[in-house]
C-alpha cells in the first residue's frame, strides 16, 4: 500500500503509467471517431438515402408519365444500381460499425480501468460523528422525502389527468393529399363561416341564427366550453364549420391551433418558426400588438397566419405545414397587426411598412405553395389596418387602408382599381362595405363614406360623399346594417350615424375600454369590452342597452361567430358559447 | 415489563423464520402455479398476409437495419402473368426488365421467361427490404401471390416486435414456433 | 400485442389453379426456414442456473470479486451481445403477466424459468442475479468511473418512480397494451449493435449516468430489481462483507457504489418511544388514506393511460374521421375501413379496453399508494444492527466490498497457505 | 499480488445529485417518450415505399353516363358468384350451394338448392343452366333438376352462352371454350393456342373467364391476361379482338382484366374490372362509350383487403349482366350485393 502511495508522486515517470494513459487517449480517439462516423452514415441512412429513392421515384414518374426517353431510361438504371449500392454498403458499415463502437467503448473502458489502477486511496473513515442523531435524522428526512416525493408524484398524475384527453392529433398518413382537391372552398361557403378578421367579407355582421344573448362566466351559464390557448396573441378566432383557428406566440414560439369547435380539444398545434435573430432584434413589440396581433384566415382547405415578425405558415386542416414564407421583419412602429384575408388560393397580406417609400406592400400568395402570385407597392406608411375582400358590381375587390388612401385592387390579379384620399394618422380601424358605400376611418378625426365607382366602365373615380366627426376610435372598425353606421373608440363611446348624410344620431358614453370591434348580429349590436363585459346595444336610431354579459377575464380579440355559437379568445382561455336547451 | 433480550432475539429469529418459511412457500406455490401454465411452447412473430395492408412500416421499423419482414411468393397462386402488377409500375412503358420500369425500390424481384406467355418471378431476398410495395400491386389486380413474412432466420424474436406496435391493421400476431409461418398456401 | 391466432386458422383458401407449363418448368417451392430450435432455448435456461450457482459460490464461498467480475463479462456477452439481450428475466415480467391475463398466451416454459430463477435464487443468496448475471447490469457495472454517494432519502424517494414504472408495466401487459419494460429497455440497442434506434440515446444517457450514480438502471428504474430487493430481504444466506467477523474498523463505509453498506445501529433514546407509537399509528392510517388516493387517482388518468392501448388509438382516429376532422385517413383508419368491421364492434371494443384500464388504473393507483405508505412506515421502524452490513434488499452481490475488509485480507492470506479450514 | 481497491465512492450534495438525477430522468423520460414512441414510432412511410393507387380511383363525373336507379339487391350469399338476368327481368344469383332468384322488384322468390358450390349460371328459354365446377346441370325455373351433364376432367366453368342450339362453357383451368349441344354432348372446344389460325391462346390467372353469344351471333370471350375481348365464330376462328392494357380509363388495368363481359340491347359491351373495379361501358371495337362505376361507386376502399379469414379474402372480384330495357347488373362480390345501374336522362 505504501509503496503505491509513494509511487502516486513519480507517476508521470512511470513508464506504466504513461502506457495507460496514452491507451486510454488513443481508445478514447477511436472510440469518438467510430462514433461519429456512425452518425453520419446514420444520417445519411436516413436523409440521403430517403431524398435518393424519392428523387428515383419522381424520375420513374416522369418517365412512365411523358415520352418515351431511352437516355432517361439509362439514367434510372445506373442511379439505381448506385444508390442501391450506396444503400446497402452503409447498412453494412452501421451493423459493422456499431460492433467496433461497442468493442472500442469495451477498450476505453478497460484503459480507464488501468489508468485508475495507478490512483488508488486509502480508505480514510472520518471521524465518528454521533449515530443517533444522525440516523434519527436520516430516518426523518427519508420519511420528509417520500412524502414530499409521493405529493409531487400525485400532483403531476393529478396535473396529467386533466391534460389527458387534450391529445393533439397525429398527422400520419401520406405527405400529399392536397393535390388531389380543390384548393379553396366556395365564396358562398367563404360566407357561410367566418374565415377571416371579423367574418365573411369583414364586415363584421353575423349571418347566423340562435345566437345567445345571455350568458355568465361566473356561474357558466350558456359557456358551452372553455379550454386554455397555450401562447398569448391578440388575434380573433375564426372557424370553418368544426374547425376553430387562432395563433399563438411569445419571444420563442408561433403557433397555429385548430380546435375542435364540438367540445374545444385541441385537435393540432403548428409550429411556424421564427425569423433570423438578428431580424427580430429589430422588431417592435408593444403590449398592444404582441408577437400574434394578426388574425389567421383560412379558405375551407388551409388555413395562413402570420406573425409579428413578417413569418408566414399554412397548414391544411390535418395540421400538416404546407409552407413557410419569410416576408422579413416588418418596420411597424407600434408592431404589425394586419390580418390576413384570402380570397380562392390567394392569400392577401397587407404589408405595410413605415421609414422609406416603397416598402408597403400590398401581396398576394399562392396559398397552395406559397409562391408569390402578385405585389403591389404601397404609397402608404405603416397601417394597422386589413385588406378585406369584398364583392361589387360582380368584381372581387381587395379593400385597403393606408395613410392618406383608400385603395382597392383587382382580387385575382392585384390592379389598382381605384383609389381616394380620405384618410391620415396611425390607421388601424379596417374599412367595411355596406349600402354600396365604404366607411373608413381616419383615427380620432373623421368617420368618411366613400361611393367606389359603379362600373369598371366609370372613369373608376371614387367619391367622398361625407366625413362625420365625433369621438372616432383609433383601434375598433365600424359596422353597419345599410342604414346605420356605428363606431366605437376606445374610451367607449359609442356613435351612430346615418349612412346617408353622416348626421351623427347620438353618442353615448358605455363606461368601458374597448379593443375589439363590434359585431352586428340581427339587430343587435355586440360590444366586447376589454374586462370581458359584453354589451347588447339595440341597433336602432335611439340608444338602448338590452343586456350585458360578463366573462371574467380581459378580451382584446374581436368575437367570432358560427350557427348558434360565439367563440371569444381571452388573454387565456378561448370560450365557446351557446344557448343551453 | 421488557422481555430479556435473549427471548427478544429469539422471537425475532422465530418470525423471520416464520416469515422466510411462509414466503418460501409461496415462492414454491407461485412455481408450480407458473410451471402449470407454462408450457415448453414458444411463441415467434408472424404476418398474417389476411391483415397485412402492405403500409410500408415492415421496412422502416424492424429493430434489425435490414429488416426480418421479406417477401415471400406463393408460386401456386401465381399467374405468372406478362404484365405482373407486383413487378411493374402502373402502365409501364415496356415489359422489361429495366429499373424504370420496376416497382421494387430496390429491384428485388427476378423476372424470368419460362415459356409463351409465362413469366416466373422470384424474390432476391438479400435485397428486400420487406416494403410490401409488390404485395400491394399484386393485391390490387392479381393473385395477391406475394406476401410478406417475418423470416425467422433473422427475426430477433423480441419479447415486443417493434412492428407489431405500429401496424396498422394489427397484422402481427404471436404463433407457435412449431408452425411459425403463416403462408397463403400450404407448404408440401 | 396482436391477437394470437392459431395455425390452423390460416390456411390455404381454395385456390385456382396456376398455369399447366408445356416445358419441364418445375415450380419452386417456398423456403420456410425455421426459428431457433426449442433446445437452444433450453441451453439458455440452463446457462442461467449455471451463471446463477456459479455467482452464488463466488459471492459466498471464493469471495471473489474478480470471479464475480469475469462471469459479469460472461453474462455481458452470453445474454447480452450473444442472445441479443432477448429473452431477459426483466422482460420476462411482461409475459407472466401477459399469461394470467390473456388466456390465450400460453406462457412458455423459458419464460417462466427466466422469471422464476433468480427469484428463487434471490429467496436463497440474495441478489447474485443482479451481481452477475443480469446483462442489463453488467454493463452498467463497468462504467462505475466516479461513483457519487447518493443519500439514503434521495435513493428512497427516486425508488418510488421505479414503482410506478412497476406498477405501469404491469398494467400495460395486463390489458394487452404492450410490453413497457422491453419497449425501453435502455441497452437493447447495444446488444443488437444496430444503429437504427433513439434507444441508443437512451442508453448513452443511462451509461453516462452511470458514472457519476452508479447502476441508475437497476437502482431506480428496473421493475424486476424491485421484486428481487423483496427476495432478497428474506434471503436465507446473505453476502456479508466480512468472512468471519466485523472489528468495526469502519474502512468498508465508501466502499459500496450502490450505498448499500450499513452501518451499525446506534441505540434509539428511550424518549421517543411514545412519539414514535403515534407516528406509527398515524402512518398506518395515513397508509390507507394513500391507497384511496392513489386508487382515485388511477381511476383519474385510466382514460389517459388507455391512450396508449392500440384499439383506443384506432377508435380515437376513426372518430376523427367520421367527424370529418381527418381529411387523408391515416394507415390504421384505412385499415379499419378496408377489414370492413363494423363501428359498434369498435366502440364495444374500445369500451371493454377502457372498462379494464379502469379496473387497471384503481388496482395500480392502490398498489403504488400502498408501497409509498408502507416506505413512510419502513423508515419509522427501527431494526438493529451491530455491524457493519450489507443491505440485504440493495446489495447487488458484486463483491465489491470484500477488499476493502482486512478480515478478507487474513482469510485470503490463510486460503493460499493453509487448508482453508478457517471456513 | 497487487490488490486493486475498487474505487471508493465520493461524498456528495444530496441536493445536488437529486438534481443531476431529476434532470437525467426527466432526459431519459423525454426521450423514452418522444423518440421511441411518438416521433420515430408514428412517423411516416418513406414515399418509395409505398404503392398508392387511390388518384386513380376518382372518376370524371361527366364520363360517369349511369346511375344506379334502384336499391341494391342483398343477395344474402356468403359467397355469392355469378349472376343473370333472365328474359322476364328477374335476376338469378349464384352462390353458396344456392340459385338465388330476385323479381324485377328486388325480392328474392326462388331458392334453389344445389348439390355442390356453383361456378356460373345462365338462364335461357326457361332452363337454368348451371356449373359446378366442372360439370353443368340444368334447373327447371322452379328448380327441378332437368338434366346433369358428363363433367369434363380438370374443368373450372365460370360462364356458359346458350344459343339456339348450342352452348358454350367457359373452363378457366383449360383455359378453352367447351361448346356442347342441349342434351350436354360435347361438341368441339376453341380457343386453343394455334398460330396457323392467328389464336394466341387464353390466359388466365384466376378464375374470371366470361363467354356470351352476342346479337352479331358470334361469341365474344373475356381474354384476361391479354387485356382484351375477342370475338370468335362459333367453329372457333378468331374474327377480332380489342382492347388495351391500362390503367387509364380507356384500357383495362392491372394484369388481368376484363374479368366480365355483358351486351346491352343496343349492341355495346359492358365489362367489369376487378381490382381497380370498373364496369365500362364499349362499342364493338374497343372504344369507351362511357364509365358505369368506377372504384367510389363501387364500395372499393383500398387496394388491399383485411380479412378475419382467408376465406373472406377469397373471392374479390365482380359479375355483370344486362337486361332488355338496358339496365346493367353488377354482383359486387365483396358486400355480395347485386348493384342495378341505369343510364342517366
Amino acid at each position: 500500500m505504501s509503496s503505491r502511495d509513494e509511487s502516486k508522486y513519480l507517476l508521470p515517470q512511470n513508464p506504466r503509467y504513461q502506457a495507460a494513459v496514452s491507451s486510454l487517449i488513443v481508445s478514447a480517439v477511436f472510440w469518438a471517431v467510430v462514433g461519429l462516423l456512425l452518425a453520419v452514415q446514420f444520417y445519411h441512412l436516413k436523409v440521403t438515402d430517403e431524398r435518393r429513392s424519392r428523387k428515383l421515384e419522381a424520375l420513374r414518374h416522369v418517365y412512365q408519365t411523358s415520352g418515351a426517353d431511352e437516355s432517361l431510361a439509362e439514367e434510372i438504371r445506373q442511379l439505381d444500381v448506385h444508390y442501391r449500392r450506396d444503400h446497402l454498403a452503409r447498412l453494412q458499415f452501421l451493423y459493422r460499425g456499431s460492433g467496433l463502437f461497442v468493442l472500442f467503448g469495451a477498450v476505453f473502458v478497460g484503459t480507464i480501468l488501468w489508468v485508475r489502477s495507478f490512483h488508488q486511496k486509502p480508505p480514510h473513515p472520518e471521524p465518528l460523528e454521533d449515530r443517533t442523531t444522525a440516523q434519527i435524522q436520516a430516518a426523518r428526512r427519508t420519511r420528509w422525502a417520500v412524502s414530499a416525493g409521493t405529493a409531487v408524484l400525485a400532483s403531476a398524475v393529478l396535473f396529467w389527468s386533466f391534460q389527458g384527453s387534450q391529445t393533439p392529433q397525429e398527422s400520419a398518413g401520406a405527405e400529399d393529399s392536397s393535390e388531389s382537391r380543390p384548393a379553396f372552398a366556395s365564396w358562398e361557403q367563404m360566407n357561410q363561416n367566418w374565415p377571416v378578421f371579423r367574418g365573411p367579407q369583414g364586415a363584421g355582421i353575423c349571418p347566423f341564427d340562435n345566437i345567445p344573448t345571455e350568458w355568465d362566466g361566473a356561474s357558466g351559464k350558456n359557456i358551452r366550453w372553455k379550454v386554455p390557448v397555450e401562447l398569448p396573441g391578440h388575434n380573433s378566432p375564426v372557424v370553418w364549420e368544426n374547425r376553430i383557428f387562432l395563433t399563438g406566440a411569445d419571444a420563442k414560439r408561433q403557433e397555429v391551433y385548430c380546435f375542435n369547435a364540438e367540445d374545444g380539444t385541441l385537435l393540432w398545434t403548428g409550429q411556424v418558426p421564427l425569423a433570423p435573430a438578428a431580424q427580430r432584434e429589430e422588431m417592435t413589440i408593444m403590449e398592444d400588438t404582441g408577437y400574434a396581433a394578426s388574425t389567421a384566415a383560412v379558405n375551407g382547405v388551409f388555413v395562413a397566419a402570420i406573425f409579428a415578425d413578417g413569418q408566414v405558415g399554412c397548414f391544411d386542416f390535418d395540421g400538416r405545414r404546407q409552407w413557410v414564407r419569410s416576408l422579413g421583419v416588418p418596420a411597424s412602429a407600434y408592431g404589425y397587426a394586419s390580418s390576413l384575408t384570402v380570397y380562392e388560393n390567394r392569400l392577401i397580406i397587407q404589408f405595410d411598412q413605415d421609414y422609406e417609400p416603397g416598402r408597403s406592400k400590398l401581396i398576394a400568395l399562392d396559398i397552395t405553395t406559397g409562391q408569390t402570385l402578385w405585389e403591389r407597392e404601397r404609397p402608404v406608411p405603416n397601417s394597422w389596418t386589413s385588406p378585406t375582400v369584398v364583392e361589387w358590381g360582380g368584381q372581387m375587390q381587395i379593400l385597403t387602408s393606408g395613410s392618406p388612401w383608400l385603395i382597392a385592387y383587382d382580387a385575382t390579379d392585384g390592379r389598382e382599381l381605384w383609389r381616394l384620399d380620405c384618410l391620415g394618422g396611425d390607421v388601424a380601424p379596417t374599412q367595411i362595405a355596406a349600402a354600396g358605400r365604404i366607411f373608413a376611418v381616419h383615427p380620432y378625426t373623421h368617420l368618411a363614406a366613400v361611393r367606389p365607382p359603379q362600373a369598371p366602365a366609370e372613369q373608376m373615380q371614387a367619391e367622398l360623399l361625407w366625413k362625420a366627426e365625433g369621438s372616432i376610435p383609433d383601434i375598433c372598425s365600424p359596422v353597419s346594417d345599410g342604414r346605420l353606421v356605428w363606431t366605437v373608440d376606445s374610451e367607449g363611446v359609442l356613435e351612430c350615424f346615418d349612412v346617408q348624410d353622416g348626421s351623427r344620431l347620438y353618442s353615448q358614453d358605455l363606461q368601458a375600454v374597448f379593443q375589439a370591434s363590434p359585431v352586428l348580429v340581427g339587430d343587435i349590436l355586440y360590444l366586447l369590452s376589454t374586462k370581458g363585459r359584453m354589451i347588447l346595444v339595440k341597433a336602432a336610431r335611439t340608444f338602448e342597452q338590452i343586456g350585458q354579459n360578463e366573462l371574467p377575464e380581459s378580451f382584446t380579440a374581436s368575437p367570432a361567430f358560427a350557427p348558434g355559437r360565439i367563440y371569444l379568445r381571452g388573454s387565456r382561455h378561448l370560450y365557446c358559447i351557446e344557448n343551453r336547451r | 415489563m421488557n422481555p430479556p433480550p435473549s427471548e427478544l432475539l429469539s422471537r425475532r429469529r422465530f418470525l423471520k423464520d416464520g416469515l422466510w418459511t411462509v414466503s418460501l412457500a409461496a415462492a414454491g406455490a407461485a412455481v408450480a402455479a407458473l410451471a402449470s401454465r407454462s408450457r415448453a411452447k414458444e411463441w415467434v412473430w408472424q404476418i398474417d398476409p389476411y391483415k397485412c395492408i402492405g403500409c410500408g412500416r415492415c421496412a422502416t421499423h424492424c429493430v434489425l437495419s435490414e429488416s426480418a419482414v421479406k417477401c415471400v411468393h406463393a408460386f401456386e397462386m401465381c399467374g405468372y402473368c406478362d404484365l405482373c402488377t407486383g413487378y411493374f409500375s402502373p402502365d409501364p412503358k415496356a415489359l422489361q426488365t429495366g429499373a424504370e420500369h420496376q416497382l421494387c425500390p430496390t429491384g428485388a424481384i427476378r423476372r424470368r421467361f419460362i415459356e409463351e406467355p409465362y413469366f416466373e418471378f422470384t424474390i432476391d431476398e438479400s435485397r428486400c427490404i420487406g416494403c410490401g410495395k409488390c404485395v400491394v400491386g399484386c393485391a390490387a389486380f392479381g393473385n395477391g401471390s406475394l406476401f410478406l413474412q417475418i423470416r425467422h432466420d433473422r427475426c430477433l424474436n423480441c419479447n415486443e416486435c417493434a412492428i407489431g406496435r405500429v401496424c396498422p391493421s394489427e397484422a402481427i400476431v404471436r404463433v407457435p414456433a412449431s408452425s411459425p409461418y403463416l403462408l397463403k398456401v400450404r407448404n408440401p | 400485442m396482436g391477437l394470437i391466432l392459431s395455425a390452423a386458422a390460416v390456411q390455404a383458401a381454395q385456390r385456382f389453379p396456376p398455369p399447366q407449363f408445356e416445358t419441364d418448368y418445375q415450380m419452386p417451392t417456398l423456403t420456410t426456414p425455421p426459428p431457433r430450435a426449442a433446445v437452444w432455448e433450453l441451453v439458455d435456461v440452463g446457462v442461467l442456473a449455471a451463471a446463477l450457482g456459479l455467482a452464488a459460490w463466488l459471492i459466498f464461498r471464493k469471495r471473489s470479486r474478480h470471479g464475480i467480475a469475469a462471469l459479469s463479462i460472461f453474462s455481458l456477452l452470453y445474454f447480452g451481445f450473444w442472445r441479443k439481450g432477448c429473452i431477459c428475466s426483466v422482460g420476462s415480467l411482461g409475459n407472466v403477466v401477459l399469461s394470467l391475463f390473456d388466456s390465450s398466451y400460453v406462457l412458455p416454459l423459458t419464460a417462466a424459468a427466466f422469471f422464476l430463477l433468480p427469484i428463487l435464487f434471490a429467496l436463497f443468496f440474495g441478489r447474485v442475479f443482479c451481481g452477475a448475471v443480469c446483462p442489463l447490469g453488467a454493463i452498467q457495472d463497468w462504467v462505475v468511473f466516479r461513483p457519487l454517494a447518493v443519500p439514503a432519502w434521495l435513493e428512497t424517494t427516486f425508488r418510488l418512480g421505479a414503482w410506478l414504472y412497476l406498477a405501469a408495466a404491469v398494467l400495460f401487459a395486463a390489458v394487452g397494451a404492450g410490453l413497457l419494460i422491453c419497449r425501453y429497455d435502455p441497452f437493447i440497442a447495444f446488444f443488437r449493435l444496430g444503429f437504427n434506434t433513439p434507444l441508443w440515446l437512451l442508453g448513452l444517457l443511462f451509461l453516462g449516468l452511470g458514472v457519476f450514480i452508479a447502476r441508475p438502471y437497476c437502482r431506480f428504474v428496473c421493475p424486476y430489481g424491485l421484486l428481487l430487493r423483496q427476495a432478497g430481504r428474506l434471503s436465507f444466506w446473505h453476502v456479508r462483507i466480512t468472512p468471519d467477523e466485523c472489528i468495526q474498523c469502519r474502512l468498508c463505509e465508501d466502499a459500496c457504489p450502490f450505498g448499500a453498506i450499513q452501518p451499525p445501529t446506534a441505540p434509539w433514546p428511550e424518549s421517543m418511544r411514545p412519539a414514535e407509537r403515534r407516528r406509527l399509528v398515524f402512518l398506518s392510517g395515513l397508509l390507507l388514506v394513500l391507497m384511496g388516493l392513489g386508487g382515485w387517482l388511477g381511476y383519474r388518468v385510466h382514460a389517459g393511460l388507455a391512450a396508449g392501448h392500440p384499439t383506443v388509438e384506432l377508435a380515437r382516429q376513426v372518430r376523427l374521421r367520421q367527424a370529418g376532422l381527418m381529411t387523408e385517413p391515416t394507415d390504421t383508419v384505412r385499415a379499419f375501413e378496408v377489414s370492413g368491421r363494423t363501428l359498434q364492434s369498435l366502440w364495444n371494443q374500445e369500451a371493454a379496453v377502457f372498462q379494464r384500464f379502469a379496473w387497471g388504473g384503481i388496482a395500480a393507483g392502490i398498489f403504488v399508494g400502498f408501497v409509498a405508505g408502507v416506505k413512510l412506515i419502513q423508515m419509522s421502524i427501527h431494526f438493529k444492527r451491530t455491524d457493519y452490513e450489507a443491505d440485504r434488499a440493495g446489495c447487488l452481490a458484486c463483491g465489491r466490498c470484500f477488499a476493502f475488509c482486512p478480515r478478507q485480507r487474513i482469510w485470503e492470506a490463510g486460503k493460499q497457505t493453509g487448508s482453508g479450514e478457517k471456513q | 499480488m497487487s490488490r486493486h481497491l475498487p474505487k471508493q465512492t465520493a461524498k456528495a450534495d444530496g441536493g445536488l445529485v437529486a438534481v443531476f438525477l431529476a434532470v437525467t430522468a426527466f432526459g431519459a423520460g423525454f426521450l423514452a417518450y418522444w423518440f421511441v414512441d411518438r416521433r420515430f414510432v408514428r412517423q411516416n412511410v418513406p414515399r418509395a415505399y409505398r404503392y398508392s393507387i387511390e388518384e386513380l380511383t376518382t372518376i370524371e363525373p361527366s364520363l360517369l353516363i349511369y346511375r344506379q336507379s334502384r336499391p341494391p339487391i342483398e343477395t344474402g350469399l356468403l359467397e355469392a358468384v355469378a349472376l343473370d338476368v333472365d328474359s322476364d327481368g328477374a335476376v338469378w344469383a349464384a352462390g353458396d350451394r344456392k340459385i338465388l332468384r330476385f323479381a324485377s322488384d328486388g325480392r328474392k322468390d326462388t331458392e334453389i338448392s344445389l348439390p355442390s358450390k356453383p361456378t356460373a349460371v345462365k338462364a335461357a328459354d326457361g332452363v337454368l343452366y348451371v356449373a359446378m365446377t366442372d360439370q353443368i346441370e340444368t334447373y327447371s325455373p322452379a328448380g327441378e333438376r332437368l338434366s346433369a351433364w358428363a363433367p369434363v376432367q380438370t374443368a373450372l366453368f365460370t360462364s356458359i352462352a346458350v344459343g339456339p342450339e348450342d352452348v358454350f362453357a367457359a373452363d378457366a383451368v383449360g383455359k378453352v371454350i367447351h361448346r356442347f349441344d342441349k342434351q350436354g354432348n360435347a361438341l368441339g372446344r376453341l380457343g386453343q393456342k394455334n398460330p396457323s389460325r392467328g389464336i394466341e391462346g387464353f390466359v388466365i390467372p384466376s378464375p374470371y373467364f366470361d363467354v356470351l353469344i352476342a346479337h352479331d351471333g358470334l361469341l365474344r370471350v373475356n381474354n384476361p391476361g391479354r387485356q382484351r375481348i375477342e370475338a370468335y365464330t362459333f367453329d372457333g376462328h378468331l374474327e377480332w379482338h380489342w382492347g388495351i392494357p391500362s390503367v387509364k380509363l380507356e384500357g383495362f388495368s392491372g394484369c388481368c382484366n376484363p374479368i366480365a363481359l355483358a351486351q346491352l340491347p343496343d349492341g355495346t359491351f359492358v365489362t367489369g374490372e376487378k381490382g381497380l373495379v370498373r364496369v365500362k361501358v364499349y362499342d364493338d371495337h374497343g372504344r369507351l362509350l362511357g364509365v358505369v362505376a368506377g372504384p367510389q361507386q363501387l364500395g372499393w376502399k383500398g387496394p388491399v383487403r383485411v380479412c378475419e379469414t382467408p376465406e373472406e379474402c377469397g373471392s374479390r372480384g365482380l359479375d355483370v349482366a344486362a337486361d332488355g330495357q338496358g339496365r346493367i347488373y353488377v354482383l359486387e362480390q365483396v358486400r355480395n350485393t347485386i348493384l342495378i345501374f341505369e343510364k342517366n336522362g
